[in-house]
């Protein structure tokens, strides 16, 4: 791959990383959500694999391939298996409105770039110049994660923040050491696998897939 | 070997457990299992006391004196944890609130949570050490949500959320952490790979790491690792699970979980004060370590509920722990280590006990469990006196720890530090004593049945009251495996 | 780049202007009937023909002048007032020639004061009438453009730190000279930004619906809706023309090939034929897309807006991340 | 009931005419016995589906009409007033429906209601003088209008940043005169206020003294959209009054040519709810649908929106919707009901827009697919049947009461209606049933339709010479408009016109 395709494709794909991440802010149709997440798991997936192109690293390239499988399918149709159980499939009460986290969440994206300015001038290579982005994608999981009040979308946001590191990963230190990122990705995949029994067994113990009607723990 | 031996134990046992059904002797299998890692870390403790690490698995696991104490702890707590399930499952099979299969689910989750602990303490990569960590959270969620209650769900439900949250920043911050490995000096190392991420290598080459990166890091790892620690902001977790968890899992989760992770912050540290000097994490520490000990102390002051108490206590003296290791010296780390053996040991005794006044009493409200002492005088005199040592009383280990860390504080300048989390600690203290004699003394309402605890019920705690004193008394067992320990992080 | 245009005279710029507003003023209405003709055809209807708005300019331009007694001069002015600024806004910018007249002033914070001020015009317009419907219009059409035009901005500003200048012409050359542009995500994602903008400013669906006759749901209808003979005439004609430069811009800022960077005659022609199919092309799509979706609900359109405001803040700071 | 006084129905209590167990009972009460009763009736669940006034010259005289189903029960309350001073004791605080029968009355009849609340004009506008009742048999002469009337009072929202926007009567695009008046904070309604009555015809007026098959043509447009919902309740009253059975293979007939109706008018709405949300091409593709229909209406009736196949005593086919048509229709309705559900901008707007709540509908007396669309089980083919229900049919009802639950209702009806269709047709061969309605005798039936938008109900009185003395209307929208109002609260401006749509209330109907 030559040098300036790799960089376009490492942009590219890093750019449709945050968009998506933007795009779960902006839509409140959970089936919808949940295929942005797939999308973004993909893109994830071709981050790596165009490192491990660049950089003919074979750990990486497995890497990718388990990016692509666990992100990119494995963990969305987790998440529609819960999706399908909450009635009406939306996101109907953020506790800001969709507007007002969509302006909060491009001062979000200003603030990663400025609070990145350290990492990016360690390096000059193409993929640290794109940590911004991935900052970016993690302090939008916590808008995310923060303003709503679905269950399903609790999980959304904690896999935005998830990806969100993982692009920080690959693309600064392309990709952690491959048992570390097997490890990374099998915590991920158990987290979102417990948290989906736990949306479950809330909706039948309690009927609240809203986190709302669970108020019994306070001080 | 002994590392393999060790992280061996509660696997097998798990794998044991997971395979035969749910029996009392079962039970006592784990219990014997975790007696071994106790007894193996105080073997592991003499081999490293003289500055020695063991490697194992390529030098992918390494146990130096720190790791050795905190397989100690584990092992000791985990031990007096475990010596109660089977009371526990029993009880709960009894009310039909649990059956054999659910129970052999708890052992196994139980096994396998102190293997991650284990594992997390005993790795030589960080990276996998946070890949252990973020499983305890996932071995621990059923075990919090076993009781399956609206209550007990949606603790759970925060908890991984949170805590997962807060690791997947800690991931961050070691992701960090690697690059600045990478780019030691301004240039790109490709070659270091893999070993970069081993600590001992970090430490050795921390002075060279780029500092804007690392205080990038260390302010995420603290905040990531902090979350499991349950220090400010990310703390609103902890009261829940613990409240809702299984007495034996809150004992285990309060007395050495939040250890664990606080481990994990000590080892970043070190690293961290290589790079940047020891000011920055130390302004770090005292702002979430002061910020916890508030916290604490407002939400003790009005608490009704006594588990809730022991897990806002938790909170205090991980608060504690914190300023400890803001002042960083040898003294103070050595101090640090006291405290976690310490709280390990009395909390794990509360917990139960707890646990064991919830199950007689049938409600976790301090108001309406009068005058325990009169009516359950065995129950209600292991609970007074762990009350006793957790507030700091001599002669019990505590004091010692808080004294230390308070006189390490002042030594390095934290005077105010010192004074406020002095003036803290008073406050909690009234608190306590408060809630303690409502709880402890009192008129009886009713004798209700003067059910005398069982043996297995209290010997173990009594035993661990005693070992606490014997600690706070003569210091001369454990202070060259201290000192050591607190050489391998402290500057 | 600057330097070409003192080659080129000022003649020959005045030329390329006049050239430009006649484009637009006779393209804009024809887009318009372009788009009435693919929704028709797309719903199987024939439709009116294309040129159908252009007649129905000439037929309200032979009517006589109505005005309410209840409007001011300013009800009167605002046709004008809509009609000039986007006729100067036409003129300076970049559409069929890089060398418009006054091309060192198209600075594209300018164009977009043009336009913002076209809209105010129309917003007080509404008020002025004193009905319930024009000022329900007014109110609706400023929350849209408070909305719309820091959107704007904000993509036209990314599309400036790329070039490294907010003067159109020079931004237009520019993706001239690197056509790889194009596809970095900046492009992309100030494009879609633009284009949601665009779909806003000129009363499309998904965010106004131009063919229904409630006034309930009207947003830039209802400022209209007291206008009569040529001044309704104007009205439409001003929102033809911002309509036909808003698709001219997007399309040359974005695709900017076939433009004429010369002072050869044929290369106008040449320009002029180019950026129509451009704008054709760009005109189909959107209204491509404004068949397969519905309005949207009054209260979700900024949801749409401040997305795509987003979007444009992205591709600044992506910009500002690949420099 | 044990304390009514029960008088048999003229000819039995239980109407065997048409094969159907049905309870019919009718007792004269004095005014005083009025309150009581209906309080007695309405603790029994039964609706008032009418009141109906009539002047016997000698004196004036109301019928209360009730209703309850299954099983089939009406039951009719006769009073009868002093000419001179006509009062009744208002049931308004019993039921909303009265409330409004009651200002009906009481602007055509002059019939008084003691304690009616809120006792303003409802039929006649302001500008009809003081004191005229046009439907009094007296009434002579169309008086002169009044200029100075006052201005219709319409109850102001006070409050800060309440401002009001009037629309209508003449409204943009064709559709029938209507004024409304919104009071509104920012985009949201507060309170929506109807006036209607811009085109009343005096409908029921001109029924009297016609011959029984003359008001056909009269029925047929009263809602020109509901010509056989209108017209066989119509007939069904003629010959109940007349005691003329017909043949169940001509009630299908009829039952087909309802269903018909409903399925081109429900398609037709669902349209019409597309291109509210500004979704033409589904409009489209329902328009292509409707017309469909109305032509294979013309060739099963010989008319495109199925007027004079009816009649009181027959029914006449020119031909029967084959199978593959009614399913050539039902795939193409899935195909446009397809492009409507999966478009999430469309399910957004129509989703939670405008909820009628289950106890608002029932406090109003909503009936048809707006009671079925908020979970009322109401449908007077289960509760009121002409004839035996086919097996195939279901009460359709939807819980959530918003538009998305209206256009839900509508669609599974459209599916119902055909399958029923398709059921009917199987077992028919005669294209022509008819009975002679002589020989003359006096009497009154009730003719209870339920239309593609409700339960219609008429009432007919006739006398030994063929003739109708008195035709009481009461279509659905009546009963309804006050419904589209309560919803209307908390909606926004912008989907006024598409809850309105999803109502899809008759003007005329209600209008007469």
């Amino acid at each position: 791959m030559s040098g300036s395709s790799f960089s376009q494709m490492l942009e590219l794909a890093s750019g449709a990383v945050l968009v998506c991440a933007i795009l779960t802010l902006w839509r409140s149709d959970l089936h919808a959500i949940t295929s942005i997440l797939s999308l973004q798991g993909v893109s994830l997936g071709v981050v790596a694999g165009a490192l491990a192109a660049h950089t003919h690293d074979g750990a990486l390239a497995a890497t990718a391939a388990v990016v692509l499988v666990v992100k990119g399918s494995v963990i969305p149709m987790l998440i529609r298996q819960v999706v399908r159980r909450v009635p009406g499939g939306r996101e109907t009460s953020p506790l800001i409105n969709v507007p007002a986290s969509l302006v909060g969440a491009s001062f979000l994206i200003v603030l990663a770039y400025l609070a990145s300015s350290k990492i990016t001038a360690l390096s000059s290579a193409a993929a640290t110049r794109l940590a911004p982005i991935g900052v970016a994608t993690v302090l939008v999981g916590f808008l995310v994660l923060v303003t709503r009040r679905k269950t399903v979308s609790q999980i959304i946001g904690l896999l935005l923040i998830d990806n969100g590191v993982a692009l920080v990963a690959f693309l600064l230190t392309a990709g952690v050491p491959l048992v570390v990122e097997l490890g990374v990705s099998l915590d991920v995949l158990l987290v979102v696998a417990v948290l989906r029994v736990l949306a479950t067994s809330m909706g039948t113990v309690s009927g609240a897939f809203d986190l709302d009607k669970m108020q019994e723990l306070h001080d | 070997m002994l590392i393999y031996v060790i992280l061996g134990l509660p696997l097998a046992a798990a794998v044991a457990a997971g395979i035969l059904p749910w029996r009392r002797w079962v039970g006592w299998m784990t219990t014997l299992a975790n007696s071994g890692v106790a007894f193996l870390g105080v073997l592991l403790c003499a081999k490293t006391v003289n500055h020695r690490a063991l490697g194992a698995l390529d030098g992918s696991l390494r146990a130096d004196a720190l790791s050795a104490f905190m397989v100690v702890v584990i092992g000791t707590v985990s031990l007096l944890a475990v010596s109660q399930t089977n009371r526990f499952l029993r009880a709960e099979i009894d009310r039909g609130n649990s059956n054999i299969r659910h129970s052999s689910l708890y052992v196994v989750l139980v096994q396998i949570f102190v293997a991650c602990m284990l594992l997390a303490v005993l790795s030589a990569n960080l990276g996998v050490m946070w890949v252990a960590i973020e499983a305890t959270t996932i071995a621990t969620t059923f075990l919090v949500g076993h009781r399956r209650t609206t209550g007990s769900l949606e603790a759970s439900w925060k908890y991984v959320i949170i805590c997962s949250v807060g690791i997947a920043l800690a991931l961050l911050g070691t992701v960090l952490v690697y690059f600045a490995a990478l780019h030691i000096d301004g240039a790109h190392l490709t070659s270091q790979g893999a070993t970069a991420l081993n600590w001992t290598s970090l430490q050795a080459n921390a002075h060279r790491l780029n500092t804007g990166v690392m205080r990038l890091a260390m302010a995420l790892l603290l905040l990531g690792y902090g979350t499991k620690v349950g220090l400010v902001p990310m703390h609103s977790w902890l009261p829940d699970a613990h409240s809702e968890a299984p007495a034996p899992v809150s004992a285990l989760m309060s007395g050495v979980l939040l250890a664990v992770a606080f481990y994990a912050l000590l080892r970043f540290k070190a690293i961290a004060d290589g790079a940047l000097g020891v000011g920055y994490t130390r302004s770090l520490l005292v702002a979430v370590g002061l910020g916890s000990l508030f916290v604490a102390t407002s939400l003790l002051l009005s608490q009704k509920d006594y588990k809730r108490m022991l897990a806002y206590s938790s909170m205090e003296h991980m608060g504690l722990i914190a300023l400890g290791a803001a002042a960083g010296s040898s003294l103070a780390i050595a101090a640090v280590l006291l405290h976690i053996l310490g709280h390990g040991i009395i909390k794990a005794v509360l917990f139960l006990s707890a646990g064991e006044i919830y199950l007689v009493e049938g409600t976790s409200i301090i108001t309406e469990v009068p005058a325990l002492l009169t009516r359950r005088p065995v129950l209600g005199g292991i609970f007074g006196f762990a009350l006793v040592a957790l507030i700091g009383f001599p002669p019990f280990s505590l004091f010692i720890s808080e004294l230390n860390m308070v006189r390490a504080e002042i030594a390095v300048g934290l005077t105010w530090v010192a004074a406020v989390s002095l003036v803290l600690i008073s406050v909690i203290f009234v608190a306590m004593m408060t809630h303690g004699r409502s709880l402890l003394l009192g008129e009886p309402a009713s004798m209700g049945d003067p059910r005398s605890s069982s043996r297995t019920f209290a010997v173990p705690l009594i035993t661990a009251l005693v070992a606490s004193a014997f600690f706070g008394i003569v210091a001369w067992p454990l202070a060259p495996l201290l000192g050591a320990a607190a050489r391998v992080v402290a500057r | 780049m600057i330097a070409g245009i003192s080659t080129i005279g000022l003649g020959v710029s005045i030329g390329a202007s006049l050239l430009q507003l006649i484009a637009v003023v006779l393209g804009g209405p024809l887009l318009m009937g372009l788009m009435v003709k693919i929704r028709a055809r797309a719903e199987g209807r024939i439709g009116p023909p294309i040129r159908q708005p252009l007649l129905d300019l000439r037929k309200l331009a032979s009517k006589e002048r109505i005005h309410s007694e209840h409007t001011s001069v300013v009800f009167a002015v605002a046709p004008i007032a809509l009609v000039a600024s986007v006729a100067v806004a036409i003129a300076i910018t970049p559409l069929v020639s890089t060398f418009p007249v006054l091309g060192r002033s198209a600075d594209l914070f300018v164009v977009v004061f043009l336009i913002l001020s076209g809209s105010v015009a129309l917003a007080l317009a509404g008020l002025d009438s004193g009905t319930a419907f024009g000022g329900m219009g007014s109110s609706r059409a400023m929350t849209i453009g408070a909305l719309a035009e820091p959107a704007l901005l904000v993509a036209m500003l990314a599309l400036s730190i790329q070039a490294g200048s907010s003067n159109l012409p020079e931004i237009v050359s520019s993706t001239l000279a690197h056509p790889g542009w194009i596809a970095s995500p900046e492009r992309l994602l100030s494009f879609v930004a633009l284009l949601i903008v665009v779909i806003s400013e000129t009363g499309r669906i998904p965010v106004d619906n131009p063919s229904t006759h409630l006034e309930l749901t009207m947003v830039h209808e209802a400022m209209t809706l007291e206008y009569a003979g040529p001044e309704l005439g104007l009205v439409l004609l001003g929102q033809a023309m911002r309509l036909g430069f808003l698709f001219a811009l997007v399309a040359n800022l974005f695709f900017p090939w076939g433009i004429a960077s010369g002072s050869n005659p044929a290369g106008f022609l040449l320009g002029t034929v180019i950026l129509g199919a451009k704008t054709v092309v760009l005109v189909t799509g959107v209204e491509l897309i404004a068949i397969s979706t519905a309005k949207l609900r009054l209260f979700r359109v900024p949801e749409l807006l401040t997305g795509g405001f987003v979007l444009a803040v992205l591709a600044v700071v992506t910009g500002l991340v690949t420099r | 009931m044990s304390r009514l006084e029960k008088h048999e129905f003229a000819e039995g209590a239980t109407s065997g005419a048409h094969g159907l167990e049905r309870v019919s009972e009718r007792c004269a009460i004095s005014v005083a016995e009025l309150v009581p009763q209906a309080t007695a009736l309405f603790a029994m669940q039964y609706r008032l589906a009418m009141i109906a006034a009539h002047d016997d010259l000698e004196s004036l005289r109301l019928v209360y009409v009730f209703l309850k189903g299954p099983p089939d029960n009406r039951f009719e309350l006769v009073v009868q007033l002093d000419r001179e001073h006509p009062a009744v004791p208002s049931l308004s605080h019993l039921s909303f429906s009265a409330s409004r029968f009651e200002r009906e009355n009481n602007d055509l009849f002059g019939v008084e209601p003691v304690g009616h609340p809120f006792l303003r004009r409802l039929v006649l506008h302001q500008h009809w003088p003081e004191g005229f009742h046009p439907m009094r048999k007296d009434a002579g002469e169309m008086p002169a209008m009044c200029l100075d009337a006052s201005p219709f009072p319409f109850v102001e929202v006070g409050g800060r940043e309440v401002y009001e926007i009037p629309v209508g009567p003449v409204h943009a695009g064709v559709i029938e005169p209507g004024h409304f008046r919104f009071s509104v904070v920012g985009e949201t309604i507060i309170k929506m206020k109807a006036r209607l009555w811009f085109v009343h015809r005096g409908i029921e007026r001109l029924f009297e003294g016609r011959e029984l098959q003359s008001g056909v043509e009269i029925a047929e447009r009263i809602s020109g959209d509901s010509a056989v919902g209108h017209n066989l309740a119509y007939c069904l009253a003629v010959e109940e009054a007349g005691r003329v059975a017909i043949a169940p293979e001509g009630l299908a007939l009829r039952a087909i040519l309802l269903e018909l109706e409903r399925v081109y008018n429900h398609i037709a709405n669902i349209g019409d709810l597309c291109n509210d949300v500004g979704f033409g091409i589904a409009q489209s593709r329902a328009l292509v649908l409707r017309e469909r229909i109305l032509r294979l209406n013309a060739e099963v009736t010989g008319h495109r929106l199925l007027r004079g196949a009816i009649r009181p005593g027959s029914v006449e086919l020119l031909r029967l919707p084959t199978p593959i048509e009614l399913d050539s229709i039902l795939n193409d309705f899935e195909g446009l009901v397809d492009l409507a559900t999966t478009n999430s901008v469309v399910m957004d707007r129509f989703r939670g827009t405008a909820a009628l709540s289950r106890e608002d509908a029932m406090g109003i007396g909503a009936i048809g697919v707006t009671a079925r669309a908020s979970g009322l089980v109401v449908d007077a083919r289960r509760d009121h049947p002409f004839m035996e229900p086919d097996d195939s049919f279901r009460v359709i009802c939807e819980e959530t009461g918003d538009v998305l639950a209206r256009f839900l209702v509508r669609v599974r009806e459209v599916r119902n209606s055909l399958e029923v269709i398709g059921t009917l047709v199987e077992n028919l061969s005669d294209l022509k049933i008819s009975t002679d309605i002589g020989p003359r005798r006096n009497g009154s039936g009730l003719g209870i339709v339920e239309g593609w938008r409700g339960s219609i109900v008429h009432r007919v009185e006739i006398d030994g010479y063929g003739f109708i003395t008195r035709c009481k209307i009461v279509d659905p929208s009546f009963l309804n408009w006050p419904a589209l109002a309560v919803a209307l609260k908390d909606t926004i401006v912008p989907d006024f016109p598409l809850a309105n749509k999803s109502f899809n209330l008759s003007y005329a109907g209600n209008d007469l």
